[in-house]
């Protein structure tokens, strides 16, 4: 298997081993007394009132959405950047990546003009 | 999979569908007034509220408040303030008390500025019995009380910090606060609970090793003090989170019986020091800062232009200090007259009055403590409709509120 | 212990490992920040500020009873404020501790003679380690938590000698 | 300081109020008036050319016989004090004065809940400081806790 092939299995294995290993110590080693008073829901020692599953406001899920794709653009941006000076025609991929982001950046100027980001 | 909204509607009855809540969660029957909960028959869009506990045990509620706040995601359409968590009974005791051991009790009371409620209870005392404390004595009560005073604005500052994200300036709030406790220390022989001020006079006198813990203070507190006010006031962001939320205007302050800082921000300049001058006030030349604006900012302002003037008082008080006795001849168990006396003291909290009514026995017949923190505390709670969460959080910090004196 | 499923309650082979989870529980005692009245000021203020420092114990402040082991009561219990720490200390996970601190939560303290304190917070939670005072000195509260370090040691090793001798 | 007391009656009667005005010896000028004309006086007061727009106070007093619920006003303007005192029988309703006073919301609750009183048209007449089943601890014939039963707790 090409050299760069075993990195990438090998660091994909010790992620998945690391984080296994984490949760089954803290499984395996952590005293479990689970009683009713104890699954309530803790809200500053009181009483909660009211049903928590009500209709909530979608401004918070429109913020999520909103974070997700900047987040996946940004993913987009570090293969680009790293290969972006090895390459020999810069130019055409330079303009192409700025494409992609105007794209988004619409995206977000349409979400803004909509309110989308304010509070109220 | 039935609608969603469906599963979380109260059928009636308090039981919840199976499953998903247990039963104890669901509301109880009677609201408390103020709280509505979302019209039932919710359209598509509309949004129901939802009630949340500040509660009792809540990292910025200064002390054992609950708050009930109905939330229409971050904004609160209303807000009920529950207190009685730390309601220990201070006035029904001290109609058990001898009249030299009441002060005991006026320290439990506001716990952070107990030198004021000492004096508050001294002073009607003193009315009662018509004994002047002599001038040493009252220049000793000015000087342990304005000590007092910015050890307790560093309280309310450090909070101030933590309530609005910064963490650093409690720190440097606790650092400062550390000398002046131990110069409290050093005179009246505790940390916080010092039955320092007695009717008829004071405990102690200043002793040497406090005069020049005093003068280390004085020098190095006005660096201290503009650095605290470049952190955190300079700082945009804590502009941004105080500035023109929480506006109190005048007619609101007079109706709510505001006093001290906050109303002083409000741009009225009642001060009980000036207006009804106790202990050596009238000798010392100090200034009252005043705010316009009334926001969260302007009662910040105004508290540390407190501190300042604060220290320019020490500084007089020590260097002015007259020759004398500091105690008055008073005898061991007081037996006031018959009668009604009512002594204001300008706590750091606002004007903190004691009415005391005696029938001639070695106990008070009945004192009345006036909480100003608990007239701050309505007025935030009406504040509150209307406001984000975030800054519901700081209208009650800066209002600075102690629940040892909301619930007494 | 979940572990303790595959190898019997009492299994010879963790009788190290518990001491090593007291130790690691030991030096790290996180309490719940739940002050109630002035020796919250003295005790969770100025003990943690910089210059009574608690950190250096391993002892730093939660705001939820989901990631707290200790659980200081710093003021005067009431009747109203009964029900919320009882309601507190249920949720805190195990292993949990409780200090009582100051003359009002260990038995009512100068508010005692009123019908509406309750008489000490061992009314409501059972209590490991009381801190005299009114309010107890910085220094006094970190010495009361030095002595919990102490009780737990000491309850490690009374729950050793039970196994050995079983055995 | 102090209100001119004959000023203090005639506003009293201009509102139909015929009550006891003088003036006790430290604290000041104390009016007396019955529970039910508390509310007129005051707003008769607040109203007045002697402007008492702010209330310092409202709290209770057992006298042994009755409740004296004592309303302590300031004039900001003419800085002057004046005490107003209602008295209530034991078990009595407290009408609310928070129209004239919004501050007398919180103090009015815990009035009525420490001295045994009823509300009357109060924004929110719920108990303040104490859980139900509390009984009025302010009052005289409610005793503290003795001794023995602190000692055996």
């Amino acid at each position: 298997m090409p050299y760069d092939r075993i990195v990438l299995t090998v660091l994909l294995v010790l992620g998945a081993v690391f984080v296994a290993a984490t949760l089954a110590t803290s499984w395996l080693l952590s005293p479990k007394k689970p009683s009713p008073e104890k699954a309530e829901t803790y809200e500053c020692g009181a009483e909660p009132i009211g049903p928590p599953w009500v209709q909530f406001k979608a401004g918070y899920y429109v913020y999520a959405l909103l974070y997700v794709i900047f987040d996946i653009e940004t993913v987009f941006l570090y293969p680009w950047a790293v290969t972006f000076s090895q390459r020999g025609v810069g130019w055409f991929i330079f303009v192409e990546m700025v494409i992609f982001v105007a794209i988004l950046l619409g995206g977000l100027v349409y979400a803004w003009k909509e309110g989308a980001l304010t509070w109220r | 999979m039935s609608d969603p909204r469906e599963i979380g509607r109260p059928s009636g009855s308090l039981a919840a569908p199976d499953g998903i809540l247990p039963a104890g969660t669901y509301e109880p029957e009677v609201l408390p007034a103020g709280l509505t909960r979302a019209p039932v028959g919710v359209n598509a869009l509309a949004t129901e509220h939802l009630i949340v506990n500040m509660g009792p045990q809540h990292p910025s509620t200064h002390g054992v408040l609950r708050v009930l706040i109905e939330l229409d995601g971050e904004e609160v359409k209303a807000g009920e303030a529950s207190v009685g968590y730390l309601h220990r009974g201070i006035e029904k005791l001290a109609e058990s008390r001898r009249y030299s051991a009441v002060g005991t009790l006026m320290d439990r009371g506001d716990y952070i500025s107990g030198i004021h409620n000492e004096m508050a209870f001294a002073l009607a005392a003193e009315k009662l019995i018509d004994v002047e404390a002599p001038r040493r004595a009252n220049w000793l009560r000015s000087l342990m009380a304005e000590i007092n005073r910015i050890a307790s604005h560093l309280v309310w500052y450090g909070p101030m910090g933590l309530d609005t994200g910064a963490m650093g300036p409690f720190l440097y709030a606790m650092r400062d606060r550390e000398v002046l406790l131990d110069i409290l220390e050093d005179v009246t022989g505790q940390r916080m609970m010092f039955n320092y001020v007695r009717p008829g006079g004071v405990l102690a006198d200043i002793t040497p090793a406090a005069e020049k813990k005093i003068r280390v203070f004085l020098e190095t507190f006005d660096q201290y003090l503009d650095e605290h006010i470049e952190i955190l006031a300079g700082n945009e962001i804590f502009q941004a989170r105080m500035r023109g939320i929480g506006v109190i205007d005048r007619e609101r302050a007079v109706g709510f019986a505001l006093t001290g800082a906050n109303l002083r921000a409000s741009g009225l300049s009642f001060d009980v020091r000036k207006d009804r001058p106790y202990a050596a006030y009238s000798e010392l030349d100090f200034s009252i800062p005043v705010a316009q604006e009334g926001d969260c900012f302007a009662r910040f302002m105004v508290r540390m232009e407190e501190m300042r003037q604060s220290v320019r008082m020490i500084r007089q008080c020590i260097d002015g200090l007259p020759e004398g006795e500091f105690t008055a001849k008073v005898p061991k168990v007081l037996r006031p007259p018959a009668g009604e006396a009512y002594g204001a003291v300008e706590s750091p909290r606002g004007e903190l009055g004691v009415h005391l009514i005696s029938d001639g026995s070695d106990t008070p017949y009945r004192m009345r403590y006036r909480p100003p923190a608990l007239y701050a505390l309505q007025v935030g709670e009406s504040l509150l409709p209307g406001v984000l969460l975030a800054d519901a959080v700081v209208i009650l910090g800066s209002t600075d509120i102690v629940l040892g004196e909301i619930d007494r | 212990m979940a572990i303790d499923k595959l190898t019997g309650e009492h299994s010879l082979l963790f009788i190290r490992s518990e001491q090593l989870f007291d130790t690691a529980r030991r030096k790290s005692l996180w309490y719940m920040a739940f002050g109630i009245a002035c020796c919250a000021i003295e005790g969770l203020m100025s003990a943690s500020g910089p210059r009574f420092d608690f950190d250096r114990h391993g002892v730093f402040f939660r705001a939820s009873p989901r990631q707290a082991d200790v659980m200081i009561v710093a003021g005067t219990v009431n009747l109203k404020m009964a029900e919320t720490v009882k309601m507190l200390y249920d949720q805190m996970p195990e292993p949990k501790w409780v200090v009582s601190m100051g003359a009002c939560a260990n038995t009512g303290g100068p508010f005692r003679e009123y019908p509406n304190v309750v008489l000490g917070v061992d009314k409501i939670v059972p209590v490991d380690v009381y801190i005299p005072g009114c309010p107890p000195r910085p220094e006094a509260v970190q010495y009361g938590f030095l002595q919990l370090m102490e009780k737990i040691k000491a309850q490690t090793e009374v729950r050793l000698a039970a196994r050995r001798d079983s055995n | 300081m102090l209100p001119d007391v004959t000023v203090t009656r005639r506003i009293l009667d201009g509102v139909g109020i015929t009550a006891s005005v003088e003036e006790v010896a430290i604290l000041g000028v104390v009016c007396r008036v019955s529970a039910e004309q508390a509310r007129t006086a005051l707003r008769a007061f607040r109203d007045s050319d002697l402007a008492f727009t702010f209330m310092v106070d409202l709290f209770g007093v057992d006298t042994g016989e009755a409740i004296d619920v004592v309303y302590h006003l300031r004039s900001l303007a003419r800085d002057e004090e004046l005490f107003v005192k209602a008295e209530h029988a034991y078990d009595s309703a407290l009408t609310s004065v928070w129209k004239v006073f919004p501050a007398a919301h919180f103090p009015e609750r815990e009035c009525a809940e420490l001295f045994g009183l009823k509300l009357a048209d109060h924004p929110n007449p719920q108990r303040l400081l104490t859980t139900d089943g509390v009984p009025p601890l302010l009052r005289k014939s409610v005793r503290l806790r003795g001794p023995e039963e602190v000692r055996n707790r």
